[in-house]
């Protein structure tokens, strides 16, 4: 209809658009859907990394840690408001996260079993991110990619904390390089799973890179994310796990060999080692907080019922 | 002289610290993501603070300690902190309740330190006062919402507020060292803080609906010179595990 | 092929000190006394048992590391256990679950075992096999009065057991070690006692008015070959923390 | 009266009085505080040392440690019962140390700060333990008497491995032998108390001495306790924290120090490092334990209900 072409002509014609603006409801549903299952996605990523928190190996590593765990809230936070513009609310928004209607990164059901880890997420975890986020940047939706132009800028310093972590464990004793390999092994694949399955499977694309949602396909990115880390690990001195894995001088691109795709959607489905403990412990922290919750507005109830009071008086 | 100057910093900078890996286990596990990240900022706060205080003892103690040195290398008896400190998170009530409590002093013993006579110690405080000016204002504003909040919250923070009260007479306790640094001006005379901790403590009592436990009631020791309570060894286990497991290394 | 010997002894051992030290956070904790006595005689089973199984693996390995430095100077990476029993208290249901699901494996085990081509594993299999006879009765026992005792026992244990459930899957892995030991005649195929296993439990579950989980549901992984999950760590560090903080040294 | 002179009669001539025998009032109750008391002790006293079983530094003194605490559970139960021979039941005698209207010995309100503290507990507390006991087994009450003989065997085991535990650290590394040096230091006086107040301060000694319930008096226990200690820590090379110890020729025993009488009654009413934590820790372990009893007991009563049914068809 008139509506939907002429909203489809302001994003071809590069404009943002804004909380206020007219929207189709299927792009109000995307967004909604992609936004809050990103924001999901901060809040349980702290859980793996605040494991390590209290056990960081030095105060300088503590409070890098802390620190980039805390923006991770912070994120969180930026992101439940950009889809708060969108007409839901924050409690539905972590009610469909603890009922498991809502996702959240599947990458973050794998547990951190080492301070190796804390670096393999800043590398591997927040590179994907990053890479998956910058294009994000530039979104149709206004408040989406504002709020991806803050996130982008620090998840590139997390990223760099996490390779400079490694780079230590790298150059330090062979139990500290065997951790950071170890690490490594682990993560690699899921961290190319972050970037969805591949083009010929995935639902959703045309018509959400048409709204300039989505902009560049899960394929393309995942490529460049092989090729941009590869040779990191290289300098590191790690090998990364994948016999298939070998410079294409005719593609200009790495060649990486096959992803285990029945894994991916086991741990979507449910399935990976720590699910179950991750959702638990966003539940029994939500549940647990209940009566502070309730504490807090009764107490602004009260307190603005007295100012409407001395207002009237 | 130094002796005395040595144990200071460390009671400094252990107070930090060990309060920092208290709050450390609220991330990610707060009743609201906006306490996840006020918790995580004092918790900074109190690590930089640390880390500040364990370097100038280390520096002072001159047999090559640094900042990690003596936050992983030591066992419980040579930790320094206050009892209060080292209770165990609870309830957000009971760590809403140590914090305050804490705060309340820790303002008041910074603010001194600001006029140390050691200045470095002057500095140090004087960059950490204004961090603690906003926990002070944190928690006291906590302290009121769940005083005056709903029945429940109130008697959590009431029980709270009891079972920790015991633990806050330490800050005001004197030894030797004490004695030591007051008489060079270093530090203030730890009882000068009391009257103005009681009054600050007493009106936020009140205005959050609260019973501020009895002054003189009876009060537990020993923190300061090393006899801690049970909770602090299983603390520093976890803590100092990495250091320990792999010694000698870099991170 | 020592190889193989000394993966399967740690197991066998890491798998009873694991979970001796869970059972040594309830002393002094329990429901009711009786139960402090009976846990404490489960875990000095398991941790006589785990010394057995240690100092024979350390003998193999032959690079001088016994009983003691095998528990307190390995990281969790090192650790051959399974899941299960690293999995944490909880409440007594979840504890009861994790004992006896564990309990009628290591009795169907730790059976095999005595009639293993090793005469020293099968001499500690037969040693070990009266004492988790009267751990697997006493485990059952529990599962019957919780299963079929009120309302609120029912449901925490049918709780417990779903949440425990995709740990068991575990018990009955295998992998290149095993081969080798079972084509030895040295350990049973991990495999071979999953049926009886599951009628066993199945009929436990049964008479305790529980419903046993799908037994072809997803199953975890990774422990046996040092995959763990997040709690080892915690564990750990709290178990090695005075052998690592005083090294060298004898207690 | 006549019962009360044919009572003491039988005490006199060094008969047992059994749970079925006329009793004065006054004997019960004493015997009921004293032996309750003792119970209570047992199952408080598993906390302190408990603290330690987790991180016991071998698995031979894990094992050893363990066993330790569970005798303490076994002699709490034989104490126990013998306790409801005079017609008090579990529950009440429970009941009572939860509301605090029971003690235990406050020496369970010291905290174990250090292994060395589990070696000072067998050692020291142990010690002082048995040397209250010994006398028992010969007391009046004849369940009483009997709890004490199978409690004072196995305590004198439990004080050789405290001892033993201590003789390790003391041949062992400088840091090794300062934490029993520090352990004697904080159990040193806490333990000369768990023999109570001065005889000239002590109630209730004169009549529970013609009943014999209490066979020697505070202050030559406490004699007998140093006099036997006090070599044993020399053997160790510690120091025993009182200026004032020495030996007197003359009275062929050692003078020792005055003891801090108010640091006692201090911690009796409740202010020692540990009270509330000890009453707590119980009071939590049988308030979260409730369910458990309660289904242990419906299944009972199902079984027996169905038992009395097959008997009856």
């Amino acid at each position: 209809d008139a509506d939907e072409q002429a909203f489809q002509a302001r994003i071809d014609d590069g404009q943002k658009i804004e909380a206020q603006d007219w929207m189709p409801e299927g792009y109000r549903r995307t967004l909604v859907r992609q936004i809050s299952q990103h924001a999901h996605s901060e809040i349980v990523g702290m859980l793996p990394e605040g494991n390590w928190i209290t056990r960081a190996p030095s105060l300088k590593r503590k409070a890098i840690l802390l620190a980039k765990v805390q923006d991770e809230a912070g994120h969180g936070l930026y992101l439940y408001s950009a889809a708060e513009t969108l007409g839901v609310s924050r409690e539905q928004l972590v009610d469909d996260l603890h009922t498991g209607r809502a996702k959240y990164s599947s990458i973050f059901n794998y547990p951190t079993l080492t301070w190796a880890d804390i670096g393999a997420i800043g590398w591997l975890v927040d590179g994907a991110a990053i890479m998956n986020q910058i294009p994000l940047c530039r979104c149709s939706y206004g408040p989406y990619s504002r709020a991806m132009v803050r996130v982008c800028k620090e998840e590139s310093f997390h990223q760099r904390q996490g390779y400079d972590l490694l780079l230590a464990l790298c150059r330090g004793s062979e139990e500290q390089k065997a951790m950071a390999q170890d690490a490594l092994e682990r993560w690699w694949w899921p961290a190319l799973m972050m970037f969805g399955p591949p083009d010929a499977d995935s639902v959703h694309s045309a018509q959400s890179q048409a709204w300039k949602i989505k902009l560049l396909s899960n394929d393309e990115l995942r490529q460049k994310f092989v090729d941009q880390t590869v040779p990191q690990a290289e300098y590191l001195g790690l090998r990364v796990p994948d016999a298939d894995l070998r410079w294409n001088t005719e593609r200009g691109h790495y060649d990486f060999g096959a992803i285990d795709w029945s894994e991916f959607h086991a741990v979507l489905k449910g399935n990976g080692p720590c699910n179950r403990e991750r959702l638990q412990a966003r539940r029994e922290a939500w549940a647990e907080g209940e009566w502070v919750r309730a504490a807090a507005l009764a107490y602004a109830d009260k307190h603005a019922a007295a100012e409407r009071h001395s207002q009237a008086a | 002289m130094n002796d005395a100057r040595f144990e200071c910093l460390l009671r400094l900078g252990d107070n930090a610290l060990v309060l920092a890996q208290r709050l450390c286990a609220w991330i990610g596990h707060g009743p609201v993501m906006e306490e996840d990240m006020a918790q995580a900022n004092v918790a900074l706060d109190l690590i930089g603070q640390a880390r500040l205080w364990l370097a100038y003892a280390g520096e002072l103690e001159g047999r090559g300690r640094d900042e990690d040195a003596l936050a992983y290398g030591r066992d419980a008896g040579a930790f320094r902190n206050v009892l209060l400190v080292e209770q165990p998170n609870g309830d957000y009530a009971q760590t809403i309740a140590r914090q305050f409590l804490f705060d309340a002093w820790h303002h008041a013993e910074l603010s001194a330190l600001t006029a140390s006579s050691d200045a470095r110690i002057a500095a140090i405080a004087a960059k950490a006062l204004k961090e603690v000016s906003y926990h002070l204002e944190r928690s006291s504003d906590w302290m009121l919402r769940l005083g005056d909040g709903t029945a429940e919250s109130h008697a959590r923070l009431q029980a709270a507020l009891e079972r920790l009260w015991m633990y806050s007479g330490e800050l005001f306790d004197a030894d030797a060292h004490d004695a030591t640094l007051v008489e060079q001006g270093i530090v203030p005379a730890p009882q000068s803080l009391r009257a103005g901790w009681l009054q600050q403590v007493g009106a936020v009592c009140t205005a959050a609906t609260l019973t501020m436990p009895d002054a003189d009631a009876w009060m537990q020791h020993g923190g300061r010179q090393g006899r801690h309570s049970e909770h602090l060894g299983y603390l520093l286990a976890e803590m100092q595990f990495l250091p320990r497991a792999y010694p000698g290394v870099q991170w």
